[in-house]
């Protein structure tokens, strides 16, 4: 008997990988030295493949295929949109930096369509061996971008760095992938994992096992001590790729996560949670305390990321307290981190466009260079810093929420040291911010700043979706407690 | 309008929008739309103080022939205590749901009760008169619209604020006070010192934040809501725990010590004076500084039951309080600059204010902090008008100042008033609140505070005594053509000199008027407090104290009197080069001691006389004073805060360096680092979990 | 079952000796060709456990494919033929750390499955036979399965378009 | 046979790799321990899958195969890149970003 196919469930993959193909092949046929043809044709099918997304979620109903392995769910179909609309402004923040690059053009979009492919799988997997290839296929793409500008030795450097460690984390993650097949008695799915997991009778070796799986997913959400390739690999690659590693690549490994923690190991917690707890708490310290010595632009965000991390980590590091509350935390701070990092990365390249620097120093009364620049970055550095009426606050709010609610005394004092870690944190965004207001500009700076069409839609979106969620979070907290599965 | 009272801060909102957009294109480059739309909330917070105080009054009326009922019926939940028991005034409220999640709602809303009221009335008035101000004060500076934008955001903030129903609503309102204060402060932002006092005020009123927002989390899970009304229920009724009671109002007095300039953070305020000077004086009349003392009444039942205030004889509050007023006005007396004087004022007074909340004077604390707003403004105000018209945009009262008094009458006038009223002198308007604070202290037993509150009483009198004598008195030291400022300021001065000293009568405890009492103090949710009777004795003593404040200061620099050599030998001013350096000044001082000495036997006896007899007591308390002042400001101020401020940035700095190290850049490196987490953390849970 | 073990033991024991040499050997060809070994015991190892597909599949796609692959990076890369020195200057914690992993691991893996025996048997031979494996993949895994072959494009294309030189 | 002669191997084989990656500089050197890691897996989920008789494990082995091969052949195309710009395969002398 062969499997029946419900192609609606599976549509959305399908469209992106038609338009994936239709870009190499238009490629292939119509060389563009501009890369903006290419890049429309990308952004094109972007949007289009939302149009299943859209129709799934219409649909509403839960969607399960090949034996449990390929959910579609409510909390599936937000994150698909969230990617599918995150890879749409990498495009558009693309298009420009690419074009007037040497680089290959049609390739580029590529890979970006593959990885974002990748990670439409990844929301939907719900057993061991999806994702560990939806992994591999938001990751393997990625390692080429970072070394997407061939002749710069950084870039070369930021793709070796990401490749090994990724490699490496990887290789941990299957070791306990296989641990865990073993352990289980022979289970590839999450279901029957957690089952397994709900008896309680594991040997140590189990808890081991979880550790080392989430090592691999660690490396994605660049989580202390599994982070160290993330500021060398921000640094050096192409700023585009870095918003796509520092927005999608780090969700994905955030969905990954969410996905084994609770459709796998959730019984188990007292084996996830004190790693993850120790994680969250190194990342938000360590990314910060680090971030406050950074004199380039790209490797503070970089930091600032890694601790952001640590911020979306706390709530899964009490998930078993407080279940529905996490989750949602989770969601709701990946949608908006998203939203800010991605509009902070377009003003750095927007900026950069001028300059030709991505040292802070070279921010220096951006205020009266470019206003709108100025203004716009204060807002996404600020919003990241978490200063209400900005989306940021909502997103720590909700992930104290799940903190308190969690209760006891690991959870409070994680949620203490996420507090201080806010203070920390501030200091190094208003100092990007103090540069770009209380500063003169450099002389040669003078005349306005010419921003790009694609780039000005992709900092306008951004800015649109940090100020509405700020303003009126109400739009938005559907959307998270829609998303969880419960 | 009670129910419509959410346009008062709308208004200055809608014009913040229309300055930005429009300003520049105006004839008067956008100050008349700030102007009108302040003016127009100011106006309707009138009409929202009328009508409170008739429903006030009016149940009131209504509440004589019911009594009989018994006061359970009427009273409410605030009329447990005794003779205490009054109507219950509920607040007027209005909100609609913002968003809700889960099962938390949140609000937007408004309650408006006395509190509310008093402030909308005091914030909108300022803010007028300062708007008014700024329209003279500011002409042709090259940032006018954006100064104008912003000051009325600041004040649409301040009112957002003050209206809220809720503690989410009333941290946005107090981070947005806090932004356009450190956009504000910064306005000349090209002069670094300036720009580095905007990020400092940030910086340090955001320490404090962590512990608003700590603490409004804390109140959230206790009592199951950020409704304020609710909470104060709570607390008064004892339905939250006096622990978590303990640790949220601990965590939002970390929020009052950063916003109201106490110590140990009141470092910013001083720094803050970087900013114009009408921005100087909402900030330290009605805005970010009174927005802690404003958190403290507002939340008073959780701060009562937390610090136990009706219990014990010290507390935290009251501590700080307490030594914030010595500090302040200890700082005072070593400044010549004119705004620092003030700014030390500020922080002095803020320092009776939050005492004054925490030794369980409530209506005498916000009393004080209405009554401050108009003297402080004045002052400030009346600073900027010498600074514009007097002494050529200086601020420093030694070097630039002097004999003010000749040229600027008006000035000089409403400028005494206010010292007068700052100093709490009778009849003017800082006397009855100040006093109020003393009184309740001591039928309260904090006798301690009693004694510093009157120690503080006499520094403020002779700082500001020895502050009008530098700017006023004397010769003139400028180099500019003085003369008075032209109407914009000086009609603003006097109002405000007006309200200086008549505001004070509304809770005269003298003459029996306590309508102050009546119609601010809240009578739902809201613990039962003590109130002292009038007492003379205490009052007068409160008076002659600051009376020999005068009159010491007087002595030293009107007189001449007391230990002036040791200027010479020790330069008392911190800027003591350009004291000494400063020939009219010392011209006039040695002219003034020869002449004074040698003018005639009378006059040769009595400085014998007075230098045997009071030099004492002046030399003793005026060069103790000077030396504690200069003490707290080299060694606690500059040294022992400040370098604790900057170590902890140096240290938190240094263990980034460190981590920086590990950031070897050496990809080997990196994956032993991992392989060793791994391994280790392996190890870890093997061991734990067996 | 005898006659399994002395074979699975004389494998395995090459095999650890063949990966000891590969991460120590100063020639790079050598490396490569212990890391065949290495390879070719797997799948023999796999063969043992009668799961003749996977055992396949590992000898040709390992041995025919990346271990040419590794030898064809040794020559574009010009690394010498003679002996030298491969190692960096971490190798003593490097060393460090793997055994104290090892350690670990051993420690955990005996606690977890004691004397616990693979049994050999038909049945098992049926599970790991080609259509027995096909099934699966295309019924349950069948996404995967797509996945991977968009992810082998994406790697080719990428690995292309990195290599060539322009 | 014991399913843990089997898993012991694989552990071997894995830290072995471990070692290399540290330890080696060369970077085709590195991948090749990279490889003796996954084979390390590959092992694993074989022995695991005749111990538990179940096809799942050896489904596994196989992607982990296939994606290995990808995985190297991506690595060796950087390392490619490095080697051309630095002249060099060694993977200690790329140390531009640090901090």
């Amino acid at each position: 008997m062969n499997p029946v196919f419900d192609y609606h469930a599976l549509a959305p993959e399908l469209v992106l990988s038609g338009a994936i193909v239709v870009v190499l092949v238009a490629d292939l046929l119509f060389p563009d030295r501009e890369g903006l043809q290419t890049s429309r044709l990308a952004s094109l099918g972007i949007l289009v493949a939302l149009v299943p997304v859209l129709t799934l979620a219409i649909d509403g109903a839960d969607r399960s295929l090949f034996g449990g392995g390929f959910v579609v769910d409510d909390y599936a179909i937000a994150l698909k949109a969230f990617f599918l609309l995150v890879a749409y402004v990498t495009v558009l923040v693309s298009a420009d930096y690419v074009g007037e690059g040497d680089y290959y053009k049609g390739e580029f979009y590529f890979l970006l369509m593959s990885s974002v492919l990748g990670m439409l799988a990844m929301t939907s997997a719900r057993d061991l061996i999806s994702i560990f290839v939806a992994l591999e296929l938001i990751s393997i793409p990625t390692f080429v971008l970072a070394g997407w500008r061939k002749h710069d030795t950084k870039s070369n450097e930021a793709a070796i760095k990401y490749y090994l460690i990724g490699v490496l984390s990887s290789a941990v993650m299957l070791y306990g992938m296989s641990l865990i097949y073993g352990l289980s008695g022979g289970k590839v799915l999450l279901a029957d994992i957690g089952k397994f997991a709900a008896a309680g009778d594991a040997p140590p070796l189990f808890a081991v096992a979880i550790f080392l799986t989430l090592v691999g997913f660690a490396f994605k959400v660049s989580a202390v001590p599994f982070h160290f390739w993330a500021p060398d690999t921000y640094e050096g690659s192409p700023t585009p790729v870095t918003a796509f590693l520092s927005v999608a690549s780090k969700a994905g490994g955030f969905v990954a996560i969410l996905s084994i923690i609770y459709f796998g190991f959730f019984e188990a917690d007292e084996s996830w949670q004190p790693v993850l707890w120790a994680l969250a708490a190194a990342s938000m310290t360590v990314g910060n305390l680090t971030a406050l010595r950074q004199t380039n632009i790209v490797r503070m965000l970089a930091y600032s990321s890694v601790a952001q991390g640590g911020f979306i980590l706390v709530p899964l590091a009490v998930a078993q307290d407080a279940p529905r509350a996490s989750f949602e935390a989770v969601v709701i701070y990946l949608f908006i981190y998203g939203a800010m990092n991605l509009g902070a990365f377009a003003v750095v390249i927007a900026v950069a466009r001028r300059t030709r620097s991505g040292e802070i120093e070279s921010y220096a009364g951006l205020g009266q260079t470019a206003p709108v620049l100025g203004i716009l970055m204060s807002a996404f550095l600020l919003s990241l810093a978490g200063i209400p009426p900005l989306a940021g606050w909502f997103a720590k709010f909700v992930m104290f929420r799940a903190v308190f609610e969690a209760g006891g005394a690991g959870a409070v004092t994680l949620g203490v040291i996420a507090a201080v870690n806010s203070v920390i944190a501030f200091f190094y965004y208003a100092g990007v911010a103090r540069r770009i207001w209380f500063e003169d500009p450099a002389a040669e700076l003078a005349g306005p700043a010419r921003v790009p069409a694609a780039l000005t839609v992709a900092l306008a979106m951004s800015a649109a979706v940090v100020l509405v969620i700020g303003v009126y979070p109400q739009l938005f907290a559907r959307v998270g407690e829609l998303a969880v599965p419960l | 309008m009670l129910r419509n009272a959410w346009l008062i801060p709308l208004l200055p909102a809608l014009s913040f929008v229309a300055i930005l957009l429009v300003g520049k294109r105006l004839p008067r480059r956008g100050a008349e739309l700030g102007v009108g739309a302040v003016g127009a909330s100011f106006v309707l917070a009138c009409v929202a103080a009328w009508q409170w105080i008739d429903r006030v009054e009016g149940a009131t009326g209504k509440s004589e022939g019911l009594r009989a009922f018994g006061k359970g019926v009427l009273g409410g939940e605030g009329g447990e205590g005794g003779e205490h028991a009054e109507v219950a005034v509920a607040p007027v409220t209005r909100g609609f749901t913002w968003w809700q999640n889960g099962n938390v709602e949140f609000n937007v809303g408004i309650a408006i009760d006395g509190l509310t009221v008093m402030m909308l009335f005091v914030v909108t008035l300022v803010s007028f008169l300062v708007h008014v101000y700024s329209t003279s004060y500011m002409e042709g500076d090259r940032r006018f619209t954006h100064f104008y934008a912003l000051l009325s955001l600041f004040t649409a903030s301040m009112l957002l604020l003050v209206v809220a129903d809720n503690t989410i609503q009333l941290l946005v309102g107090w981070e947005l006070v806090g932004l356009c204060s450190f956009v504000l402060i910064g306005h000349w932002w090209e002069e670094k010192p300036n720009a580095d006092a905007a990020v400092k005020a940030f910086l340090t009123t955001r320490v404090g934040d962590v512990g608003l927002m700590i603490g409004i989390i804390v109140l959230f899970f206790a009592a199951g809501t950020f409704d304020i009304q609710a909470i104060n229920a709570q607390a008064v009724e004892g339905e939250i725990g006096h622990t978590l009671l303990v640790v949220a109002s601990a965590c939002l007095l970390g929020g009052i010590i950063g916003k109201s300039g106490q110590f140990p953070l009141h470092t910013w305020l001083p720094d803050a004076m970087a900013g114009p000077t009408p921005v100087s004086a909402l900030i330290h009349a009605a805005t970010m500084v009174v927005a802690g003392v404003y958190l403290g009444a507002r939340l008073y039942p959780v701060f009562f039951e937390g610090f136990s205030i009706d219990g014990g004889t010290i507390n935290v509050m009251a501590l700080i309080g307490g030594t914030t007023i010595i500090i302040g006005a200890a700082l005072a007396f070593v400044q010549n600059d004119i705004k620092k004087v003030l700014a030390y004022s500020t922080i002095s007074q803020l320092g009776y204010m939050v005492m004054g909340l925490g030794v369980g004077a409530w209506v005498a604390a916000v009393f004080h902090l209405f009554t401050h707003a108009f003297f402080k403004a004045l002052l400030f105000l009346g600073a900027g008008s010498v600074s514009h018209s007097g002494s050529h945009h200086s601020f420093d009262m030694k070097a630039d100042m002097g004999g003010l008094r000749k040229f600027m009458p008006v000035t000089f006038w409403t400028f005494m008033i206010g010292s007068l009223a700052l100093a709490g002198i009778i009849p003017f308007a800082g006397f009855w609140s100040k006093d109020e604070i003393l009184a309740t202290a001591g039928q309260n037993e904090f006798t301690f505070f009693l004694v510093v509150g009157l120690v503080g009483a006499f520094m403020t009198a002779a700082y500001m005594t020895r502050c009008v004598y530098l700017t006023f008195f004397g010769e003139y030291r400028g180099h500019g053509e003085p003369h008075e400022s032209p109407r914009a300021i000086t009609v603003p001065l006097i109002v405000l000199a007006g309200f200086s000293v008549l505001a004070g009568l509304v809770n005269a405890s003298a003459l029996e008027i306590e309508k102050f009492k009546e119609w601010v103090e809240p009578t739902v949710a809201f613990p039962a407090l003590e109130h002292p009777e009038f007492e003379l004795a205490g009052a007068a003593l409160a008076l002659a104290v600051a009376l020999l404040g005068i009159l010491v200061s007087y002595a030293y620099w009107f007189r001449n009197l007391g230990p002036h050599g040791i200027t010479a030998r020790n330069p008392l001013a911190r800027a003591g080069y350009t004291f000494l350096e400063n020939k009219y000044y010392l011209d006039a001082l040695y002219e003034n001691v020869i002449v004074g000495s040698i003018k005639g036997a009378i006059a040769r006896a009595s400085y014998w006389t007075n230098q045997r007899v009071i030099d004492g007591a002046v030399n003793g308390v005026a060069t103790g004073a000077a030396q504690v002042g200069r003490f707290a400001y080299d060694v606690l101020d500059q040294k022992a805060v400040d370098g604790a401020v900057n170590g902890l940035a140096v240290s938190t700095g240094q263990t980034g360096g460190l981590l920086r190290y590990v950031q070897s850049g050496r990809v080997q490196r990196y994956a032993l680092m991992l392989f060793a987490s791994v391994a280790l953390l392996s190890l870890a849970l093997f061991v734990f979990s067996n | 079952m005898i006659a399994q073990n002395i074979a699975f033991w004389i494998i395995a024991v090459v095999m650890a000796a063949a990966a000891v040499r590969v991460v120590t050997s100063r020639n790079l060809v050598h490396a490569a060709l212990f890391l065949i070994t290495v390879l070719i015991g797997a799948s023999a190892q796999f063969i043992i456990l009668l799961a003749e597909f996977v055992g396949v599949t590992q000898f040709f796609l390992y041995v025919g494919a990346v271990a040419v692959l590794f030898l064809f990076g040794i020559i574009v890369t010009r690394a010498p033929m003679q002996p030298a020195d491969y190692d960096n200057d971490q190798r003593w914690p490097a060393l460090a750390v793997s055994l104290l992993l090892l350690g670990v691991l051993v420690a955990l893996l005996i606690d977890a499955f004691g004397h616990q025996e693979i049994e050999l048997s038909d049945d098992l031979l049926a599970i790991g036979r080609s259509d027995a494996v096909g099934n699966s993949l295309f019924r349950t895994f069948v996404v995967p399965f797509e996945v991977v072959s968009m992810l082998l494009l994406a790697a080719l294309i990428g690995a292309v378009a990195i290599a060539r030189r322009d | 046979m014991a399913l843990n002669q089997f898993l012991i191997l694989s552990a071997f084989l894995f830290c072995t790799g471990v070692y290399g990656v540290l330890a080696r500089r060369n970077g085709v050197l590195v991948l090749m321990s990279v490889e003796l890691m996954l084979n390390a897996v590959n092992i694993n989920l074989v022995a695991f899958s005749a111990f538990v008789r179940d096809v799942g494990g050896q489904i596994f082995a196989l992607f982990v195969i296939t994606i290995a091969a990808a995985e190297v052949g991506v690595g060796l195309a950087i390392v490619l890149l490095i080697y051309r710009n630095l002249d060099s395969p060694d993977l200690d002398r790329v140390d531009q970003l640090k901090g």
